[in-house]
């Protein structure tokens, strides 16, 4: 061994014995165990919070909207039976389906319930000119063109995207509206497509194979949905 | 020499060597005195103690390279799927898999998931971490990471017997015989 | 009838109903049945976008958490008719701008106008719109007009309105108009001319100003004719056309109309091609499409011509017409004169093979000798009532200025009405119009910006823009127009004629009264226009002209006139020019005009087609001049001239005549808004009024300071290796031959490119059968006029950065013209090619994308998703073309709520951090493929037409189906001359480009061989000839 | 400090053929590099000079997360990129810092797959910095892009768009391998310390540090069998790490090679950039390392073997680069494609001569001065020289980003690059943070690793005076002694 170039004093040397030692406790063993389960446990919450908290998938169906006026399409659409169409005029011809004129539902309140109190703020409307402020329900985000013709002129139906309004007393969002929604109808959109002329019945159902019908419409409409960015992003 | 303790039972008797190559021998004496629950404990890795010691090859080099075989495999696949199943789209005209553009991503995969395996593993097949240990409340023993050599032998070896290993140790040349105690807390 | 209005808060003040707008019977009418698809506003306002546009207004109610803000749908409470919510409505109307009046298209979505054409229906337009036309919607949602009538007494002003103004100057005038001035711009309305001469016969004088005035024009043409006349040009019955600094594709009242004659006779492949010599001092777009360009200093233009004279009728004995005004020998002393340059008699030999199919035409600086002159010769060689006829007119009484500002100053004036203008800023300084101003007592003036003249008056008025006003106008081939509003007025403004209306009529009259009455007049009718339901086929008659925005038919033909044989003095002798006597000439800019569209922040921004100046103006030099005078480009330097000084930056311009330093108005106001103010020099202080355009003496001194002049091109000094490297680079990018050579060889471009292996792929390329869009751009007809860098700006949501940002060079437009010089400095070639996003089929910005924000479509365009990039400009570094624009900040966060109304709806509004670029205009098409679908069939050629290609005067660009063999582009990829932009690179660009030719006259020697350079191959040799004069050039 | 009697006779440059090197000087044993060691962070009162050190070092970490504050809260606009310039001192910043961590795993893998010894003198230190080194590059990748709060993107997560990242772009290569480095390089350099930390542990006073440094060691206790499969382990990742250290940058220079852009479009960039960061990150070790050395007294085990023997890469490796740069111009004129040429005769003769000179001078023509053994023996000739060299490598990373990306197709597009005040306080402040870490590093943890320097100090050789005296026991262990116990 070397010359000393340290002191051999083994009680004033650190390492060597005088100091106490610290000593974990036992349980510290486990520690091995627990972070292992830490680690998964860790992975699969984030996933969860991800998923079912964070996901506008989540934060978005159910949205239901109080609006000015209690308007129940339950009772328009599924009691009375009144098409789709004949409010929101444009869905055939434009990207916008319309929200209605309040002369439109003059049309049939100047005579029917002209004393109804929920139908004050119409009334006023209607002799003021002071339009309705209705909350949107169905809300994409700004970079997303969409386009109610060509969709509904391609026999998708209503339902697809808005569900069975007919059965909403107050209208709210049945469909997450996400883009990975989006995709799925566009990469396989039989499911969706029906007559032209059924395109607004709540409740149409396809007789008999329905995957042979989606096929035949979509061959005969030649419909080729595409799944290119621009299609709806520009 | 007193011997430091806890208080607990005995958990296994140490002797200390100063220079590697007495400590070597130490070693193979015990070895061949056919001693299971034993071992070796020095500040480095001392060259030819494995064969001193009759240790076997550890299997992690097989732990090692299978993990890195499942990267390579999760790196292609996740390439392949998702650029040219799930949603593929048209790149600069090219074709929606192509071998040469996911070879980084396949050697890096394989690469973190061969360097994952061989750390996890080590440390897993060590059994670590292990905090609590009887040695790591011996007083003594703390220069095994400095500059002293250690031979232990369990208490809990079949050969073991408190006398005749107490002095079986003193007859490996060892500055001393030391007593090594459970912990009595945790 | 219905409200439409904001959310919250209805009833903004700066934006009402339309139905107020068109609150008569008649345009309710006109909207139900006129126009089938209606102005539509619908459930408009709701429209998430519009409303996520105005921000402010957003209830930033915050619900579950993670939704974002609530969003409200206000639909009308009345049924509107034939509306259909957010499909935009196009109207025909017309913009004025001087003399100049210009039949558009205005789309108007929502309710809102967001954007201009050109009437397809007219021919002063063709489809095509002036960049001024396209930039005017900007000015409409200017937060910085003025907003109020503003009444000043003493030093003191205040807020009034309308009523009371009317009031007062009903009460004023009844007693008649003696001793009141009224100073107007030049303007084509006969509803205002009517009142003005009402009002002259009052006892009101009528003065003029026009800062950039073609009275030159007209003084000659009275000297040569005796009459005033509007002169109708027709390009396309010249095959050899001489411009006299007149830059008729730009600068002239019909410049479109002229642009696409001209454009047709360029196309080779008819197997004819004119021939265009440019005489000018400065390079406009008509010398850089010029065959033969010479930069002659405007003192030497006259000169020039009457050597050509000479030339012609010595030299080539072209026989002088009857009336001529100039004898043979007058022109004998001007033969051979140097002015002329060396090719003249060539260029004389030429004309005269060409009689009657050739033309001559001459600037507004030209003296009205010269343009006299270029008449006589015009009839001379016969070309009289072909390629140049004229629309002879009566000159209205009107004095000058000048007049106007002895009258002033003589006491004359009590009362001055200034009807639009900003005389005080740019009235020559000589005449001191600011002080002669303050002298009337009253000082009404009615403007779109409360402007230096505005804030010198005692009653300010704001104007009405011309999309908020009702008038007519008459296009410069003599043809009635309509102006009719898109919108209700934002401020409250009025028109010219209203404000005319008011001082001699009472009751005064609206403007869509007057409107109606002029037009019924105009029809032969007395008395007021008849209501609506009184006189149904005057009604179907007026419907009709506002659904065509002019009057079928009412255009009209010219005619050669009789010369008058007044004597034509010869130009006077100039002084020796020199670096102590240099010329300073005063050009109109063709981004500001003559100032008044300072606060345009989209012209602002436009790069000048030759400078690529942004935001300022300069003095500009040749390059021999300046280093003559030791300057270097962004020098300021004190321009001395006429006793005045003025410092302004110096730029250094190919191609601009020596000893000649070239200004351009409109710069330096001090008036101006948040926009305009602080940009650029002010020249009005230099200019006088015995030498509006140009004048010799100046006087050049350094300053020893620098100024930094944004540039969108060579932002930066380029060093003696690039400058050398462009020279050999160029003749690849910006291919180029001669007539001759393409009807020779009409594959002759492919031998221009770098030399390649062939080109293949390693992989299995993708196949397009579907549409395969693409697009040709003709380089041989494209002028370089920015039309297409404005169209797109409007169409697609560009944002304006500012000077700061642009001289970093970060400026946003998706389209831009390459401009590039080649050759002599001081005598270059100047070519210009329009490069935007090419849409690679093979596109080297995609596979650098890492979260795949760029991709292609099935139908080939390489589609850029706002929305998911992130923003690490990889792609943008990757790019051979660099078209690709990055968004450094967010550019939209200092605009003001009305100046988002201007934002197309159908284009994302691009975040900060987001790469963007051209994308054939995907919203067209995507608006084309619904159609299709909604009328079950496919799209077909014409169907969908981008921006640029919709405004381009010349046609020059063209969009279409590739794998369509009878579309316009299919056939133009044909061509021998179609070829791609870097084609050795093989990423397969979907737009590409048809070389340019030149038709030299053969006999001009060196012109001929420059032509053809570079045919060969041979690039190295004439980069090494002139790489370092042309370093300079750029420096 | 105990031993100042360092001087020349302690030289162990000395070429003697027929004796091993000396690597450890000064006659120390186990017990004296155990002090000298972990004395430093246990016993010595912490000098003065870090402190002033440290407090600088975090004032200017402080500053790069205000600039960092300020990009996020204005834009990218606040650095000087304009259209064709789209890098500039973000990913030459970044490529920098990434070349100078390749000098730790390069002396920590290939070295020791090398079997070179004298690396575990300064192998800990050089893993620290190129740790550090990598969180200081993993920065500028993160904040370049222009909307930070999306970079996530570059990862393959589910999402709501229902859209994966583009495998074909080198950028996402780049997280790979960058990711896979940092990774790597973590779990090497920790895996290498925990002995180390053990020996802190068992010498370190106060239950405070003793339970850190416990915990930390993970309950390491020196044993054999522990060591056994540690050193297998060991070896495994040095396997690993060597193919990764020369793919990181390999990958990194993808970024260029793989595009479209003359000067750029080289296939000589791989072995051009591994052989550049090796290059600086050497520079950087010595740049650290010399003062580090003299302050803690490190001299007798950081000798200036060490160092001479670091400078003797850096000459080959500085020569490599320069091969290169020579063989970049040659191809460029050879391969005949006018724009290549261009890019190249531009770097030299153009706007950015100034720079490319720059690089040249530091890079190539100063290195050469280590031929002379006086010169690369010299500790104040060899830290200027490092200095030089990080000077000329940075220079070189911004030659080939700027001045390729400001001249390329379009001489329309052309411009010229200029930083502003926010690309200049950034880059500086990304020294202060590596600083910070490395004096954080020099403060708290072992810097020099302590169980592989005794291995290779003569005195630890077990069979050393009695060669083979117990036997070679290679396969013919009997099976009643074989170890039965876990593997």
């Amino acid at each position: 061994m070397a010359p000393d170039n340290h002191a051999h004093d083994p009680g004033n040397r650190p390492g060597t014995g005088s100091e106490k030692r610290f000593v974990f406790p036992k349980w510290t063993n486990r520690l091995r165990e627990a972070s292992a389960v830490a680690a998964l446990g860790g992975v699969v919450y984030l996933v969860v919070l991800v998923a079912g908290v964070f996901s506008p998938q989540n934060s978005a169906i159910g949205y239901a909207p109080e609006q000015p006026v209690p308007y129940s399409h339950a009772l328009h659409a599924g009691e009375l039976g009144i098409d789709c169409r004949y409010c929101h005029v444009t869905v055939e011809t434009s990207a916008r389906a319309n929200v209605p004129p309040t002369a439109t539902c003059m049309n049939c309140h100047k005579t029917i319930r002209t004393t109804s109190p929920k139908l004050e703020l119409v009334r006023k409307s209607a002799e003021t000119g002071e339009p309705i402020h209705w909350v949107r329900v169905h809300d994409l985000p700004d970079f997303v063109y969409f386009n109610h013709a060509g969709h509904v002129q391609s026999g998708v139906g209503c339902v697809s995207c808005h569900g069975r309004v007919d059965r909403m007393e107050v209208v709210e969002q049945v469909e997450p509206l996400t883009m990975g929604w989006c995709l799925d109808c566009h990469r396989d959109p039989d499911p969706n497509l029906r007559p032209r002329d059924k395109v607004t019945v709540m409740d149409w159902e396809p007789e008999g194979d329905a995957a042979a019908l989606g096929a035949q419409l979509r061959t005969e409409r030649n419909i080729s949905p595409s799944v290119d960015c621009a299609t709806c992003h520009r | 020499m007193s011997a430091t303790s806890h208080g607990g039972g005995l958990h296994a008797l140490l002797t200390e060597f100063e220079s590697p190559s007495a400590f070597m021998q130490a070693c193979a004496k015990v070895r061949d005195a056919g001693f299971r629950h034993w071992d070796a404990h020095s500040p480095f890795p001392v060259h030819g103690l494995d064969d001193a010691m009759g240790i076997r090859g550890t299997r992690l080099p097989w732990l090692v390279l299978a993990s890195g075989a499942t990267g390579l495999g999760v790196a292609t696949l996740m390439q392949w799927w998702m650029n040219a199943v799930d949603y593929p789209y048209v790149i600069s005209g090219k074709p929606l898999f192509g071998l040469p553009a996911a070879v980084p991503v396949m050697f890096e995969l394989t690469v973190l998931f061969s360097a994952f395996a061989c750390f996890f593993g080590m440390w897993g097949l060590n059994g670590m971490p292990r905090l609590h240990h009887p040695l790591l409340a011996h007083d003594r023993f703390r220069r095994a990471s400095q500059d002293r050599f250690y031979i232990v032998i369990e208490a809990r070896d079949p050969k073991f017997d408190l006398e005749r290993t107490r002095a079986f140790l003193a007859s490996l040349g060892g500055s001393v015989v030391d007593e090594v105690r459970e912990s009595v807390e945790g | 009838m219905s409200a439409y209005s904001l959310e919250p808060g209805s009833g903004s003040p700066y934006w009402r109903s339309l139905q107020e707008l068109a609150d008569t019977e008649e345009y309710r009418h006109l909207m139900a049945h006129e126009f089938p698809g209606g102005i539509d506003a619908p459930d408009g306002m709701s429209r998430r976008r519009f409303l996520q546009i105005m921000s402010a207004s957003i209830a930033m109610t915050s619900l579950a958490g993670c939704r974002w803000p609530v969003e409200k749908i206000v639909p009308y409470a009345a049924n509107t008719p034939g509306l259909e919510p957010g499909t935009p409505v196009k109207f025909a109307t017309t913009m004025e701008m001087g003399p100049a009046a210009m039949p558009v298209l205005a789309t108007s979505y929502d309710g809102r106008p967001i954007k201009i054409d050109g009437n397809p229906g007219h021919p002063l337009s063709g489809g095509a719109a002036s960049v001024f036309a396209q930039a005017s919607v900007l000015d409409l949602y200017d937060p910085d007009r003025s907003q109020v009538v503003r009444r000043r007494t003493g030093v003191f002003g205040s807020e009034s309105d309308w009523a009371s103004f009317a009031a007062w100057a009903q009460t004023r005038s009844a007693a008649g108009l003696t001793g009141t001035a009224i100073l107007t711009g030049a303007t084509t309305s006969p509803a205002t001319a009517n009142l003005l001469i009402q009002a002259a016969a009052r006892g009101a004088r009528l003065y003029l100003h026009e800062p950039v005035c073609r009275t030159n024009e007209m003084r000659g043409l009275k000297l040569a004719f005796g009459t005033a006349a509007l002169v109708q040009l027709d390009l396309g019955q010249a095959d050899v056309i001489v411009d006299i600094d007149a830059n008729c594709l730009q600068d002239h009242p019909a410049a479109l109309r002229n642009a696409k004659a001209f454009a047709a006779g360029r196309r080779a492949e008819s197997g004819h091609m004119n021939r265009l010599y440019s005489f000018e001092s400065t390079f406009s777009i008509t010398g850089g499409m010029a065959d033969h360009r010479y930069p002659t200093a405007a003192r030497d233009l006259g000169p020039a011509v009457w050597a050509l004279a000479a030339e012609l009728v010595l030299g080539q004995h072209l026989e002088l017409p009857e009336g001529a005004g100039v004898s043979a020998s007058q022109l004998a002393a001007w033969r051979g004169h140097a002015a002329g340059g060396p090719d003249i008699a060539h260029l004389a030999h030429d004309l005269m093979a060409h009689r009657g199919r050739s033309l001559l035409v001459a600037g507004l600086r030209q003296d009205p000798e010269v343009h006299a002159l270029v008449h006589v010769l015009n009839a001379a060689l016969g070309n009289a009532g072909h390629a140049v006829s004229y629309l002879p007119f009566e000159l209205p009484p009107f004095a000058s200025l000048g007049e106007l500002v002895g009258d002033l100053n003589a006491g004359r004036v009590s009362t001055l009405v200034v009807l639009g203008g900003n005389p005080v800023y740019d009235a020559p300084a000589d005449l001191e119009f600011g002080k002669a101003m303050a002298r009337a007592s009253e000082r009404i003036h009615l403007g779109l910006h409360e402007d230096a003249t505005g804030q010198a008056s005692s009653w300010h008025l704001p104007a009405a823009h011309y999309l908020e006003s009702w008038g007519l106008a008459q296009g410069w081939d003599g043809s009635l127009l309509a102006v009719q509003p898109l919108i209700e007025p934002l401020y409250a403004g009025h028109t010219a004629a209203e404000v005319l209306s008011v001082l001699v009529e009472n009751p005064p009259r609206t403007a869509h009264q007057l409107a109606r009455d002029t037009f019924f007049a105009l029809g032969g009718g007395q008395g007021p226009a008849p209501a609506p339901e009184a006189d149904d086929a005057f009604e179907k008659r007026w419907r009709a002209f506002l659904h065509d925005g002019f009057l079928a038919g009412s255009a009209q033909a010219g005619t050669p006139l009789a010369l008058a044989g007044t004597p034509i003095a010869a130009p006077a002798a100039a002084g020796a020019a020199g670096a102590e006597n240099l010329e300073l000439t005063f050009l109109q800019d063709q981004s500001v005009h003559d100032g008044r569209y300072a606060d345009n922040a989209w012209l602002q921004e436009m790069p000048d087609f030759m400078t690529k100046l942004t935001w300022d103006n300069a003095a500009v030099f040749s390059p021999s001049t300046a280093k003559d005078l030791g300057v270097v480009h962004g020098d300021v330097v004190e321009l001395q001239y006429k006793g005045r000084s003025l410092e302004v930056a110096a730029y250094v311009l190919p191609g601009q005549a020596r000893h000649s330093v070239a200004i351009t108005l409109g710069y330096g106001r001090d008036d101006a808004g948040r926009v305009g103010r602080g940009a650029g020099f002010n020249a009005y202080r230099l200019r006088t009024s015995d030498a509006l355009h140009h004048g010799d003496g100046l006087r050049v001194r350094k300053t020893g300071r620098r100024y930094d002049l944004a540039t969108t091109q060579d932002h930066h000094a380029i060093d003696k290796v690039g400058a050398a490297e462009i020279q050999k680079r160029v003749p690849g990018l910006v291919r180029e031959g001669t007539f001759e050579q393409y009807v020779n060889e009409p594959e002759f471009v492919d031998h221009l490119g770098i030399h390649s292996p062939p080109l293949v792929s390693l992989w299995k390329e993708w196949e397009y059968t579907g549409y395969k869009w693409g697009m040709a751009v003709d380089l041989n007809t494209c002028t370089g006029c920015n039309a297409c860098v404005l169209a797109c700006q409007s169409e697609n949501n560009i944002p304006v950065v500012g000077k700061d940002q642009v001289s970093r060079g970060r400026e946003m437009s998706w389209i831009r013209l390459d401009r590039y010089f080649l050759g002599d400095a001081d005598d270059p070639r100047c070519s210009q090619q329009p490069v935007a996003c090419v849409q690679c089929e093979m596109a080297p910005c995609e596979q650098v994308c890492p979260v795949a924000a760029t991709t292609h479509t099935r139908e080939g365009l390489n589609a850029m998703v706002y929305n998911r990039c992130v923003g690490t400009r990889y792609c943008s570094n990757n790019c051979p073309y660099k078209v690709r624009r990055f968004n450094w900040y967010n550019n939209f966060e200092d605009l003001t709520e009305t100046q988002r109304l201007v934002l197309n709806p159908d284009v994302t509004v691009r975040a900060r951090g987001v790469m963007e670029k051209c994308t054939y205009c995907v919203q067209r098409i995507e608006t084309a493929r619904v159609a299709a679908r909604v009328e079950g069939r496919s799209i077909r050629d014409g169907d969908i037409t981008t921006a640029c290609a919709q405004t381009c005067p010349t046609d020059a660009i063209v969009f279409g189906d590739l794998n369509d063999k009878d579309s316009r582009v299919s056939k133009l990829r044909e061509l021998g001359r179609s070829y791609d932009l870097l084609d050795y690179l093989n990423i397969k660009p979907r737009t590409f480009y048809l070389a340019r030719l030149r038709n030299p006259n053969p006999a001009i020697a060196g012109v001929a061989a420059q032509g053809g350079h570079g045919g060969h191959g041979d690039h190295g040799g004439h980069g090494e000839d002139h790489g370092a004069t042309a370093g300079k050039a750029h420096g | 400090m105990k031993n100042p009697q360092v001087s020349q006779a302690w030289d162990n440059t000395r070429d003697d053929p027929t004796r091993p090197v000396e690597l450890i000087l000064g006659g120390n044993d186990f017990t004296s590099i155990t002090e000298k060691v972990s004395d430093i962070v246990l016993e010595r009162k912490t000098p003065r000079a870090w402190y002033l050190a440290f407090f600088a070092s975090a004032g200017l970490t402080g500053v790069l997360f205000l600039m960092i504050g300020w990009l996020f809260i204005r834009g990218v606009g606040v650095w000087g990129l304009n259209n064709p310039v789209g890098w500039a001192w973000d990913i030459t910043n970044f490529v920098f810092w990434v070349g100078i961590g390749h000098a730790g795993t390069l002396i920590s893998a290939i070295l020791f797959l090398l079997r070179q010894k004298w690396r575990t003198s300064i192998n800990r230190f050089a893993e620290a910095m190129t740790i550090f080194a990598v969180v200081c590059a993993g920065i500028f990748p993160g904040i370049h892009v222009g909307r930070v709060w999306v970079v996530y993107w570059l990862f393959p997560l589910p999402n709501e768009q229902a859209m994966w990242p583009n495998f074909r772009s080198p950028l996402l290569w780049d997280v790979f391998a960058v990711g896979t480095y940092m990774t790597v390089s973590l779990l090497f350099w920790y895996t290498g310390m925990v002995p180390d930390l053990a020996t802190l542990r068992d010498r370190a006073r106060g239950r405070v540090r003793q339970a850190i440094y416990g915990f930390l060691a993970l309950g390491w206790r020196n044993s054999h069998r522990h060591w056994h499969r540690y050193e297998k382990a060991y070896l495994l990742l040095a396997g690993l790490a060597t193919p990764l250290v020369l793919s990181v940058h390999s990958v990194v220079s993808f970024d260029f090679a793989t595009s479209q852009i003359p000067g750029w479009h080289t296939a000589i960039f791989p072995p051009y950039f591994v052989a550049g960061a090796v290059f600086s990150g050497f520079a950087m070790v010595g740049t650290i390392l010399i003062p580090a050395r003299k302050w803690f007294g490190l001299e007798q085990i950081i000798t200036k073997h060490h160092l001479e023997n670091m400078n003797k890469i850096i000459l080959a490796t500085g020569s490599m680069v320069g091969f290169a740069y020579a063989t970049e111009f040659f191809i460029a004129w050879y391969s005949g494609n006018p724009n290549e040429s261009f890019a190249f005769i531009n770097r030299a003769f153009g706007p950015y001569a100034w720079a490319y000179w720059t690089m040249v001078t530091c890079n190539v023509v100063t290195p050469q001065l280590f031929w002379s053994k006086k010169l690369r023996t010299n500790l104040g000739v060899m830290w200027v020289m490092y200095i030089f060299v990080n000077i000329g490598m940075w220079f070189e990373r911004f030659v080939i980003i700027v001045t390729s990306l400001s001249r390329d197709f379009l001489p329309s597009s052309w411009a010229y690059f200029r930083p502003t005040p926010v690309d200049v306080l950034t880059f500086v402040g990304s020294f202060g943070l590596f600083f910070t870490l490395v004096l954080l590093f020099i403060r708290f943890l072992p810097m020099i690793a302590m169980a592989e320097v005794k291995t290779v100090m003569p005195i630890a050789d077990a069979h050393s005076g009695e060669r083979r005296s117990v036997g070679d026991y290679h396969g013919d262990i009997p099976a009643h002694v074989r170890d039965g116990g876990d593997r």
